[in-house]
């Protein structure tokens, strides 16, 4: 076991699948003599070669529609977009093609690559720097759809996306990259070094896809959330003095139904938290299953919060930011009802 | 100084709408063998003229002349009337099947047959195309079998692709053929892709990415040549130009551009223009593409000049939009009338002789659809499950499809 | 008023506009000289000159992109998209562009557009002429969403649209076409002129945005819908022999709130129905939103009826399509519940 | 028939690393006056020549020299010198500023001020740029208050964009300066709408689109290129290959092209490739090609050449990836001290005038500055309300949005 940020961890895993598996190859903007412009394949190529990490002209549509052929052909290509919000030009390439190959084909062609882009705010990003587009992957059919929340899970959950035969969509929470983040943005941050799961595992140590995690056992409330949100739950829950269950849902589809039901049918209540817009955001289908799952167990309605429906701007950061007083306040309203 | 005057918008059309003469005098078209053939290592810059031209090899005599001539035995020639005659007659009966209510849906070669099943010939086994629907050619040349494309077509319960794809929405990884895409010019890049992964493997094989006239002015056309243009891989990069993109004229998307082909200059890549409708061209250019593919010379592009001679599908009426007659008018002939007549002037081939291979032809393509139907077709027969509409979503299901699948009653 | 086909009504919707403003210019792939693939935009550029209404480039995020300028320029564009499963290439112009300019700009620049695409399954159009990304849109900020069900809606719908400030987004369910359809393959189908809803008012009628329409009274339950939809809902629940309220909502966003909570409160019992993939489809948003706003009124847990989580598939097409005996079903089980 | 070999790939590399000696010798650059330039109706076929050359005017000595020197009173260029020096002044205010915490992000333009300032004297009212955000030399040179610029870097309470926007993404209608995008490239065909408006209204004004060499890469780049060929409106197609992007030297996104402006080619527009850092060249170019969108000849490209000094943005360390004396040996210098030497060889400047410009055009930055900063930063002062958070996503606030402005307290 070693301390690492995520950023770290991420870089580890990709070492480790590259190391283990020559077709394994990595690609994308700024990704390949520089390492990425926030580090997370630093020293890949200069360890594996030009022809196994490698710059990219700016078109995510060359990228993901390249490593879609790579992969067909056998590769295993993992390919960095530098920001989610700029996955749209690459958005055709994944829905009609990455994710319907195996399906149009009867199985003869398969894509099987990741896709990992930096997602989420708190950075003061703004607008093209902060999005949240996990609700535009996990409608599309074919797609797995991955967020990690800390660096172990960063490395464990990216080996295992490498190690599908499918595409994955892999969403890593910039505002994690180099510490866990409560979203109190007046108080220092905090390094992963200083984390329990900061923690990371040497070589091939799979966190396996589909598995939400507990964070907080609790008997009052569930509360449903993923990547940066999570620290943030953690912290707001703390500050309500509620005995909330606190789930990292860690894979968005496949879902961990089971873990959400049993959870949920235990306390009865049930908060959903996500950075990205409320309107048909993924806390909608969260919300929608729970419902129908859970609804003789519910004593309250399922409560979203969730991103406002605007976009993502940058004086406001703070207000825009579901940050741990809306979760609070959440949290005492779901009690309420 | 020019004189200022208000900008307008330019709208190109085409000179000839129904009810008009078609008239295709502003096509300019060198005779046959009057095209240099450079070794395909020259650099690009020293062949540009190659994208302004059309290689051409059979003359109106039916004479392979110039220095694209191939030299090939007159069996394969032989081979090669019998693959278009047979995609013809494929054709044929599918667009009759399509009326009768078997299928949904087809599309047709009807004068692009020497293209795909040309370029076929160039290729080697483990090379992969990346087709657009019209070029069921590349499968027929490669020894697919007809029945397969038929229960393809009519989505039975044998379709490889278990009546998922849309009719000619063909696949097969042995035969090299990509699994076709709905949506235009994504295979693009997905050839540079895939070529890219022979050159990181050292593999020797080669992509050959397809697309339509029309279709060159969607996003993955670009990606896919910056992607070439940069990391030079083993592909070819093939433009079907067939003049019409369904009711749109090839002047909407070439704009001011002298050729399509020439779209590949400011890449520094290669680039052919090869009369479409002449097998020995198509022919002759796939093999210099190919060796420059095999020596590591990086990508080429190929505009094939043809046109579109029926409907651009079964839901598609050209009459709506250009002269009934324009496809007589067409001033590069019938792909199959031009290698005949060539066989013909080899003394390999007569009229007689290709009247009885017709015949044979059409024998083998009624027993495959005999056979096809046997099994099934879209309303008829044997047809895939509902089970198999929720295969392969996944390499294994996940719950949730388990549970849809539960809900339907499989 | 006229009889007339959802064709027919769609292009006397850009007739009535281009009559009425100069601005209102029409562009896409086949809809100039031809009048498109599907003949909504018959004989505007003869009518209109070739200024007005003309043919593009096959290049999605061209027409959607180069709409943008021209609408920042002053024009009103009303472009098609020839299936809305092309729209992906031009998805990035929609979302980062058209759907976000007055934001950014703060109201300086502005994007009064209309992107008109056929939509839905039905037609063995097999994965790419079946779609329905309706939630791929309603998640954005900065755009409307609508989906007409019948020519009169289509109309004047379509009318509201054009003289919005901002970009709409207007899914035609290119099933409803030529008539209405419930879902019956099996039995002959009806055409517009048979069906009151084919009564087109002439000239510039009308139907305003955010307002969903009662198709059917009841008491029961309430059943949410929209596009195809409605009419398949209407004849499961002649079937059903069950007295369902059925809402055509004909806008997702901004969606009628008021309408649905009225009808649930009354009911409570609500089934929501739509041809999209179930998983984060828009259902999943109305949902969450009716056990948020009904959750004491409800007595069932809301009931989503939609596509499978697979892509559309060609022979399977009515075991994919949503059709009557699925929703009576659905109908059925939540009056056990 | 070259030999076969297995492919490899090609992933192009700048020649020199940090700890590298940098060298451009390879970056052939003709002398100042050596171009010829034909009149702006020239049929594109014959002067391709431009794109491959650069177009200069100001030789070593400061001179003007050959046919693209423009006419320009030397007010205007004494106006184009303290345009230049504003935007650098302004930029090193800002870099501070950011590092001082008072905003998030910065860019600078240092070394590439010549191309957004001088460009912007072609154009005229009602004109309109698609700029990136490393063209703010077009609001300095069309007058926009520097305070407001800086409000809009501070995101205070009068930001133009209410704190919305990323600090530099600037938006004024007034000043023909559109929106900035965060996503690259998505200008570029909006652009060409905006000009295709114009030519359907038939009123004389323009567009100009502003791309980075790397940003040539997108799907943008394409579809723009593609419109703008067709319906040939009254567009320029400006691309600024400042040599990196980030970290990706140009050469990722140029691959085996000769340059960026040869893209033009394969569209049949007319392309110009500039010196970038020559501020009379920059003129002379803008005006040639706003001469052709305002005779209705249709769009033109050009590239200007000009080298990325500073890092990509305050987020970027450049020492990690180049040389750090890359700049200084970059061969066309720096754009202020060659019009500078110019003024002064045609003896209307001097070296005092120089410095004195510079201390007042100093004042006058950090007299906004303070201005700017008595209304607040991004962190104290007067800051944008949530408020202004909920407004403008709509013209009208539908009610979910009103609701969510209630749940705020607002
Ligand atoms: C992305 C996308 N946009 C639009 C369509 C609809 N469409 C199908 S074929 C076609 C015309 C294609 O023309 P061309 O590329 O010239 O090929 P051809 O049919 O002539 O072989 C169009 C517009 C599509 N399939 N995909
Ligand atoms: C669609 C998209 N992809 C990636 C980025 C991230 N990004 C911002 S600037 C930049 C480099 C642009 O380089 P270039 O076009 O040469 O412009 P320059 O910065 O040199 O002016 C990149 C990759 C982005 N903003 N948008
Ligand atoms: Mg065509
Ligand atoms: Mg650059």
């Amino acid at each position: 076991m070693t301390r690492m940020t995520m950023i770290e961890a991420i870089r580890d895993a990709h070492a480790v699948a590259m190391e283990a598996d020559d077709d394994v190859i990595v690609m994308g903007e700024d990704v390949g003599f520089f390492g990425g412009v926030f580090r997370c394949t630093a020293g890949l190529q200069q360890r594996f070669g030009v022809d196994r990490c490698f710059d990219t002209p700016i078109s995510e549509l060359g990228i993901v529609g390249t490593a879609v052929g790579m992969a067909a052909y056998g590769l295993k290509p993992v390919v960095e977009i530098q920001f989610a919000d700029y996955m749209y030009p690459g958005y055709d390439q994944i829905v009609s093609e990455a994710a319907r190959l195996r399906y149009r084909s009867a199985g003869e062609f398969t894509c099987p690559m990741v896709v990992r882009m930096p997602t989420g705010g708190g950075i003061y990003g703004a607008q093209t720097h902060s999005q949240s587009p996990e609700a535009l992957f996990t409608h599309v059919a074919g797609l797995k759809t991955v967020v990690p929340s800390n660096p172990a899970d960063a490395k464990g959950l990216l080996l295992a996306a490498i190690a599908e035969p499918d595409p994955v969509i892999f969403l890593e929470p910039k505002r994690l990259y180099n510490g866990p983040y409560d979203g109190h943005h007046d108080r220092p941050s905090v390094p992963w070094s200083k984390h329990p799961d900061g923690e990371v595992g040497n070589g091939h140590c799979i966190t396996p896809l589909g598995k939400a995690r507990v964070m907080r056992e609790g008997t009052q409330a569930t509360l449903l959330t993923y990547g940066t949100m999570v620290h943030v739950a953690l912290a707001a829950v703390e500050e309500a003095g509620v005995d909330v269950e606190v789930i990292d849902l860690r894979t968005l589809l496949p879902l961990d139904l089971d873990a959400i039901v049993a959870s949920v049918n235990k306390t009865g209540r049930c908060v959903v938290l996500h950075e990205a817009t409320l309107t048909s955001g993924f806390g909608a289908e969260l919300a929608a299953q729970v419902q129908a799952e859970c609804f003789y167990h519910l004593e309250a309605p399922v409560l979203r919060v969730a991103g406002w429906d605007t976009p993502y701007p940058h004086a406001q950061e703070w207000d825009y930011f579901p940050g741990p007083d809306r979760v609070r306040r959440a949290i005492e309203t779901v009690m309420e009802d | 100084m020019p004189e200022e005057r208000a900008p307008h918008l330019n709208v190109p059309a085409p000179g000839i709408r129904p009810g008009g003469e078609p008239d295709f005098t502003h096509v300019s078209i060198p005779a046959a063998g009057e095209v240099d053939r450079p070794a395909p290592d020259t650099p690009p810059e020293e062949m540009r003229d190659l994208a302004f031209t059309i290689i051409r090899v059979l003359n109106r005599k039916g004479e392979a002349v110039g220095p694209w001539a191939p030299e090939v035995a007159p069996e394969m020639l032989l081979q090669g009337l019998r693959d278009m005659v047979k995609l013809r007659t494929y054709d044929a009966r599918m667009m009759t099947a399509q009326r009768q209510g078997k299928t949904s849906f087809y599309m047709q070669h009807l004068g692009e047959e020497a293209i795909s099943c040309a370029f076929q010939r160039a290729l080697r086994k483990g090379d992969m195309n990346f087709p657009t629907y019209r070029q069921a050619g590349l499968l027929i040349a490669a020894g697919y079998p007809l029945v397969n494309m038929m229960n393809q077509v009519y989505s039975n319960d044998a379709d490889p692709v278990r009546g998922r794809q849309l009719p000619v929405f063909y696949s097969s990884k042995q035969h090299g053929f990509f699994s076709i895409s709905g949506n235009l010019a994504t295979q693009y890049p997905q050839a540079v892709g895939w070529a890219m992964a022979a050159a990181i493997k050292r593999e020797k094989k080669l992509a050959a990415a397809w697309i339509g006239d029309g279709s060159t002015a969607e996003s993955d056309f670009h990606g896919a040549l910056v992607f070439a243009s940069t990391y030079k891989p083993p592909v070819i990069l093939n433009i079907v130009n067939n003049q019409w993109a369904i009711s749109t004229f090839q002047g909407i998307a070439r704009g001011g551009a002298g050729t399509f082909a020439a779209r590949g200059h400011g890449f520094g890549i290669p680039a052919l223009r090869v009369d479409g409708n002449d097998y020995l061209a198509v022919y002759a250019a796939a093999q210099w593409a190919t060796e420059r593919a095999r020596a590591d010379l990086g990508p080429t592009i190929i505009e094939f000049v043809t046109y579109r001679t029926g409907g651009h599908s079964t839901s598609d009426d050209p009459s709506a939009y250009r002269p009934k007659e324009e496809g007589l008018a067409w001033p590069l002939g019938d792909p199959i009338l031009r290698l005949k007549a060539h066989l013909i002037a080899l003394g390999v081939w007569s009229e007689d002789r290709h009247t009885q291979a017709e015949a044979e032809i059409k024998a083998e393509v009624v027993a495959a659809q005999k056979e096809a139907e046997a099994i099934g077709t879209l309303h008829t027969g044997r047809r895939p499950s509902p089970r198999d509409m929720f295969e392969d979503v996944f390499a294994e299901m996940p719950p949730h499809l388990v549970r849809q699948r539960h809900e339907v009653g499989y």
